[in-house]
């Protein structure tokens, strides 16, 4: 079972956890990202993310599928934030449950190094010097 | 043909606009598409890559595209 | 920094993600133990937590400190329950923060494996057919 | 020299009780300690392991026990 959502709105981590809770689990693993105040040296002021919404959710579900098809886990909500965030907000939650943690801890490694290389969401830095689409030249 | 391309991230900043209408030759490919972009706006050159979705799915340099596909210029995401 | 708490009280994983939280952390992982309702192919009813408190909390924070040499992580929280809990309740809870994910991810693997092989915390198996400490025998 | 054992788990268990007095020769090892609690205690014999705490630290077989140590029986850990 997935939870996909994506959402200029503050991420709730507890209603991941409440979706993937489950009797069967004995294991949840959540990987929360949050705004760091630096890159490469450089201050960050915010973080600004667009999305491709349509494709985003649609790529989002894929990975999921992938993860559930991968490894033995119960349940995962996915969700990723859009708009203008703040040093400390959360762009993204995972959340995974299973049986044993390990299947948990790999499964949400996966999706969240999947969704960095294909989701549809870019993120631009606004740095003291200007702003910058993140990764967008060489 | 005349098509619609959907820009995000550096390429909505290229083109100045999230929707940018351009002419190709019928039977346009993904290839064909990327070439004829980037003589038209040389900055996608300067991009690390780029690639193209059509109906919200990633195709290959050889997809041939159509005037009712949703075509989407996707420079190098960063999510997460 | 690290936040060692061993209690007979419901864990709250928000106190631990606020501890962890820390604008030079672009990361936060948490690994949450939930009893499960089955082991071994046998229903489990309830599990008992019972702790050598002093040595446990010791033991604890050696754990969290080992992993602050070992990783590049910024901040630990680590909670265990003791006492009576019921299927899907939370024996334990460790968030870790960290300025690259990878980082955290390995330290929350490493805390809970660790947990697992030297802190003085036993678990009795409430089943059906009678009561039983975990491990205690081949 | 008479010594207290803090005893935890099945540990607790085999002793019926949280807290046990044990006579042991004077500079008893750990070692000593192990083959007196299977000797006057046989069940321990069937755990699958059991280490000896000393004031809340591991201590190998070697380490030799005083009447002031707070001495502990630790079964098999099953945190987490």
């Amino acid at each position: 079972m997935i939870d996909i959502k994506l959402s200029p709105e503050t991420l709730n981590l507890e209603s991941c956890n409440v979706f993937v809770a489950d009797p069967a689990a004995g294991a949840i693993v959540n990987f929360i990202g949050t705004v760091r105040n630096e890159t490469k040296k450089q201050k960050v002021l915010r973080l600004e993310f667009e999305a491709y919404e349509k494709m985003a959710l649609s790529e989002m579900k894929k990975i999921a599928n992938q993860a559930l098809e991968k490894f033995d886990i119960k349940k995962i909500a996915l969700h990723h934030r859009t708009g203008v965030l703040d040093i400390s907000e959360i762009p993204v939650i995972i959340s995974v449950s299973s049986a044993h943690r390990k299947a948990a801890f790999l499964a949400c490694e996966f999706i969240i190094d999947t969704l960095k290389q294909s989701v549809p969401i870019w993120k631009k830095e606004f740095l003291e010097n200007g702003e910058y689409w993140v990764s967008a030249t060489p | 043909m005349e098509i619609e391309l959907l820009a995000f991230g550096i390429a909505k900043d290229i083109f100045g606009n999230g929707i940018q209408k351009i002419t190709v030759t019928y039977k346009c490919s993904i290839k064909d598409l990327k070439q004829e972009l980037i003589s038209k706006y040389p900055k996608f050159q300067d991009l690390a890559s780029f690639a193209i979705a059509v109906n919200s799915e990633y195709q290959a340099d050889d997809f041939v595209l159509s005037v009712k596909d949703e075509i989407a210029i996707i420079p190098p995401v960063s999510g997460g």
